[in-house]
């Protein structure tokens, strides 16, 4: 056993790091001046894009270690790009599917989709049936994922987000969100690859909660780092605000609940890969619980921190907490994962 | 020991309420135009004033009714019940100019002040100096007969809207930080003042920046002596944040009720864990109206506003996080797709409650004081 | 309006914290060493048990708000008598049924009663049907009042603390618990007064939960003045530890969560005589629910603050916790309060 | 990155499994009686040293088997997954011993520590240096070639039984108080040695006093040299404090199922609320299981404990205490009448947690330092 990044994974960190640190939005101002197709192109020409594209044998390419440590990365950056919905929720969804040129397509880079949930954004959109929902995280996407029935499981389609579609302006600033209300017209969508059995869709449903849980970790981290430089630099009283204890404690408990949540993410991201699909799954529900329950009380700790300013909409403070409330949310939220973890807790035994 | 109203109060509040019932201005808060607000608010304070209901606790000989703070109490409780426009603040500013203003400084500001006529703001808080209010950095040096003053004050709420200041800036730089200030009351509208609101992270513009730069304040606005003026902030600041504004308390409870609208909506009332919360929400609301009642009973009875006021401070800001809370949570991906994107709003506008006004860090810093506790 | 005690409550406050602070129970072995007879015959000398007696017209000799104060005291001194239960529970129930002899017989002092509870101590024993259940708070006497069903309402009925009861140690050391674990011989009760409607026994919660929540008002708050003055005197790394914003943080919070517990009780304990039933039953029930929801709290900071010594049986912190921990649970709850509140809060309107 | 066992470990944990399935005293957690649990005890570790068991990441040529840390943590794992009785914990003295000790000591004092043969305390707090640990006062005067030995020492766990303490005292009472301690290896069978139990508020006596009155201690005992004591101290305070006591997670999953039991015994399993509850808690115990294998991973990778450990601590508290919370609010009344006394005992032996061993408020501090925040 060892818990920690072997020497590859490291590297990998760093690279990422770099990509996101040249792309992070480090106040709101950067939402509007960053050249997001630039980031875009960084992704994919480190491969980063590609990470669960599928060899000959049918193994990823990167196993969710290495896609955490991407998605935290960025989710760190507050990078606002659809590395989550475009490289990892819908590239491998494909890959399950056995959609290859399709991921192989995304992984490219030249081609984006997002991901089709359903109204209450706890899970994929299933159609007919989620009659309202959104396509998430598909900023440059011309498609979004979505599945309908089919003998054998469920199959995976292709939405096109065309005119049934309208952008909505929701709580995160980074990512973007278009909003259908009516039944969509099924003679529109392309089916891809073959129908995904559930042990294939608990092992999607597993990275991409995963994949979800590093960015929150990697939101909450960034976010506590900035408070602490800031309580070291930040006057009052003729001393920096950081050498009050309450401060202190408060800096310490954010601290202790990212890091609560990184253990909890890091076995997650392990376990897609590794484990039978339905431990996997409630690794992963573990960490995306662990994660919703201190989101919203780390970034909030953080815009207490910040005091005054930490209020305005031209710090950074809320950006985090706008990523991380929507992170909680997408997939299903701590209490919705609890009560599924309780399901395997208290009944499947 | 009476939570009830006693005879006069009775009676007054009836006629009140009845005087509301009839002035309230109609569609007063389906005002989307922030200027159109403003010029409603003046109107509403006008209003309010002609018919006697502005400075009621204030003595007589400055234009008040020399009433006991349970009136003013009441109208706030009536005000928000029956969902008026937000009450006029002139106690803050009225006490600072009646407490230490010249006979002259009263004759001309206080009438102004409360007729609504001049409408004031606050200038306090500086980016260096938010907790720490007395490392303000403005100076005002004199010149002649006039103080020159240059600096950047900030968390001026209603600063766009105000014909007035009432300023804090630092005259002697040479003694001890808490010396050398003084009180200022000065035009919004002399050159070299620049306001520039500041958006909260709830996308609402509800405060301002103002720069001061070279503006000019005659000698004879310095409100009290020179140096007096972290006296007469603490005197002020003492005022804004005791329970006085149990207005407060009536728009809870519209919230509250919102909120249990809105479980109701989505079918959320069946469960015991969603009823449990939003009566939870409820005792919390009933505590801080209970202890707000309590401090209140203290000042009628003559006591100044004391640090107990921390503990209401503390108690308001865990009620509106707490409720906001609960409504993001029954709100679910609804307050994040923009679906319920004014509850967004209202989320990140109840943050600042445990940051403005002294951070709820600095009212457990004044209950340990108070407590005894060494420093 | 005036939400602050009289003159004569005043009064009435300093008589009982006289008496209340000659029986304190100051450290777990006063327990053994207390003259709690004497105790007794002081409440009795100053009339204090007899405040809910009626008067020829109907009127209780005093309000909810002088039981509340006598109450709050004795909680502060954990003192080791029944009032609870005997003056206040068993005497109201009297009382309130009109059986104004019997209820002088327990004023007096010379005589003591419990009250019957049902097994989860939710609520008073109805007989038959609560098969289980404890006498509470009886120290000392030789019944226990439970109800029965009669024509017309409730009956109160004098159930005898035979051999069918087993004296148990509970979780309090200060007040006394005896179980019985059978159906009560109905041929062993004696009738009290005339049967009592839905409002007088909602007047009769009322009081009974205003009354348990200053006896926790009394405790908590005794408990964070101990915790202060200790963190004054207390002196690590060369300073009081009171000195660390940490320790003022957590005193000033339990101040604060046992402030507002005050505050609720104050308004539950005047509303009594004063408000309609249900009204009176709703504030009873928010100052449980609030009291309840923080007296677990602020006892354990009270011991984290007295650390490790904190932590021991022959120090006072356990008791404090073990007597609010018990107030909590008897009639109730925060859970069972806030379900009680709902009902009306979102049904009742 | 990988949470699996390599080859080896697998292969140790299977040995292992099948070993402790056979020699698990039998009844063992029935014993009642105080003393009888503690010859349990001393023969369980004899037995666990004749295996191999013990010392097990120790250096060879001190008794160990050279193996990383992690065959330690499987021990503990194992050991509690089986219900085994409480591992004896020799890593920080031995620690202390085998980093600070002459040859002499090693020769004398490893050997019986490592098979059980003598039970070491620790005998560092005292009443007035609990947190503040380098206030201690109990005096070591140097007599000839003795130390005389007069103080009282607190929470000495385990004082009852052993038979050799590591103790701390001042030797040098005229320089800052960090540099004037020294460590003795001490028999408790030492005339004017006096053990006194201290019952803790569940009622149970886990640990003592131990009071010092001119007890003599040969030179040759002084563990390092004179005023080395602090730093002594705190090397094994830094692997007392250290993730290695697995233990807890494997005692955590038993109180969480016995939880679960209870809810399902009262009927509580249907409620949404409690499935939450109980699902939390489980999350509670993986998030401190993983972080304990991260920290894990740190060591066997050759990190000294650092202050990371801390955020252990306060997991392992806040688990521990959330479960009993839990287990109170399940049982209800059940836990204030005596019918579930044992879990009322349970809740007290919980709140310690967040004192032993650096109170909660010392982890933050710790972490605080580490993030580089200024003192």
């Amino acid at each position: 056993m060892l818990a920690l990044l072997d020497a590859e994974q490291q590297m990998l960190k760093e690279v990422a790091g770099q990509i996101a640190r040249a792309a992070e939005v480090a106040n709101p101002g950067d939402l509007k001046t960053r050249d997001r197709a630039a980031a875009w192109e960084s992704l994919a020409q480190a491969g980063l894009l590609g990470l669960r594209v599928r060899d000959e044998e049918g193994r990823p390419s990167a196993s969710g270690v290495e896609v955490a440590v991407v998605a935290e990365a960025l989710g760190a950056g507050l990078v606002p790009v659809p590395y989550l919905g475009s490289a990892v929720l819908a590239t491998e969804l494909l890959a399950l599917a056995g959609a290859g040129p399709e991921a192989e397509e995304l992984a490219a880079g030249g081609k984006r989709a997002g991901i089709l949930l359903n109204r209450d954004l706890s899970a994929p959109a299933r159609l007919p049936g989620d009659e309202q929902g959104y396509a998430w995280d598909c900023d440059g996407a011309a498609e979004a994922l979505a599945l309908v029935e089919a003998p054998g499981g469920a199959q995976v389609v292709r939405v096109p987000l065309d005119g049934a579609f309208t952008p909505v302006a929701g709580a995160d600033l980074t990512r973007s969100l278009a909003r259908y209300d009516a039944p969509i017209d099924p003679s529109g969508l392309t089916r891809a690859g073959r129908p995904l059995t559930e042990a294939e869709l608990a092992r999607w449903e597993a990275l991409a909660l995963a994949a979800l849980c590093a960015d929150t970790v990697g939101v909450m981290r960034s976010a506590v780092t900035k408070a602490v430089e800031y309580a070291k630099e930040r006057i009052q009283y003729g001393v920096p605000i950081g050498s009050f204890q309450a401060v202190q404690h408060m800096c310490a408990e954010a601290y202790v609940s990212a890091e609560a949540a990184a253990s909890a993410t890091g076995y997650a991201a392990w376990a897609v890969d590794v484990l039978e699909p339905g431990e996997a799954l409630t690794a992963a529900r573990t960490a995306k619980a662990q994660c919703g329950a201190v989101a919203r009380e780390v970034t909030e700790t953080v815009m207490q921190i910040f005091g005054g300013i930490g209020q305005t909409y031209e710090h950074i403070a809320h950006v985090h907490t706008r990523r991380a409330l929507t992170d909680r949310q997408v997939l299903g939220d701590e209490d919705a994962q609890l009560l599924r973890i309780a399901d395997v807790r208290l009944t499947g035994e | 020991m009476d939570y009830r109203d006693t005879p006069e109060e009775a009676e007054f509040r009836a006629s009140l309420r009845a005087w509301l019932a009839e002035n309230i201005p109609a569609g007063w808060d389906k005002i989307e135009d922030r200027d159109e607000a403003a010029r409603m608010q003046r109107a509403w304070h006008r209003t309010l004033y002609e018919a006697g209901y502005i400075g009621m606790s204030w003595p007589k000989e400055y234009g008040g009714r020399s009433l006991s703070p349970m009136y003013e109490a009441i109208l706030n409780e009536e005000a928000g019940n029956l969902n008026a426009p937000r009450l006029p603040s002139v106690g803050y500013i009225g006490r600072a100019v009646f407490t230490y203003g010249s006979e002259e400084q009263k004759k001309r500001f206080l009438p102004p002040l409360l007729s609504g006529e001049a409408q004031w703001c606050q200038g306090f808080s500086e980016p260096e100096a938010g907790s720490d209010l007395a490392s303000l950095r403005t100076l005002a040096r004199l010149d002649g007969d006039h103080y020159v003053v240059n600096g950047q004050k900030m968390w001026t709420s209603g600063g766009q809207y105000a014909d007035w200041c009432l300023l804090l800036a630092r005259t002697d730089p040479d003694v001890p930080k808490h010396k050398g200030i003084s009180a200022f009351l000065v035009s919004m509208r002399e050159p070299g003042v620049t306001v520039r609101p500041i958006v909260l992270a709830s996308g609402e513009a509800e405060t301002c920046e103002v720069f001061w730069d070279d503006v000019r304040i005659p000698v004879a606005q310095r409100l009290g002596a020179p140096g007096e003026g972290w006296r007469i902030a603490m005197t002020t600041v003492a005022y804004e944040r005791g329970p006085a504004d149990i207005g407060f308390i009536a728009s809870y409870r519209h919230t509250l009720r919102r909120v249990e609208r809105l479980a109701a909506e989505r079918g959320l009332l069946e469960r015991p864990e969603t009823r449990k919360k939003l009566a939870a929400a409820y005792v919390r609301g009933e505590v801080l109206r209970l202890n707000c009642m309590e401090q209140l009973s203290l000042r009628v009875s003559g006591r100044e506003p004391g640090p107990e006021g921390s503990v209401a401070k503390l108690l308001w800001a865990d009620a509106e996080q707490s409720l906001q809370h609960l409504a993001m949570d029954i709100l679910g991906a609804d307050c994040m797709t923009g679906a319920a994107g004014e509850w967004l709003g209202s989320y990140f506008t109840s943050r600042p409650v445990s940051v403005y006004g002294g951070s709820a860090q600095i009212q457990k810093n004044i209950i340990a004081r108070m407590l005894g506790l060494p420093r």
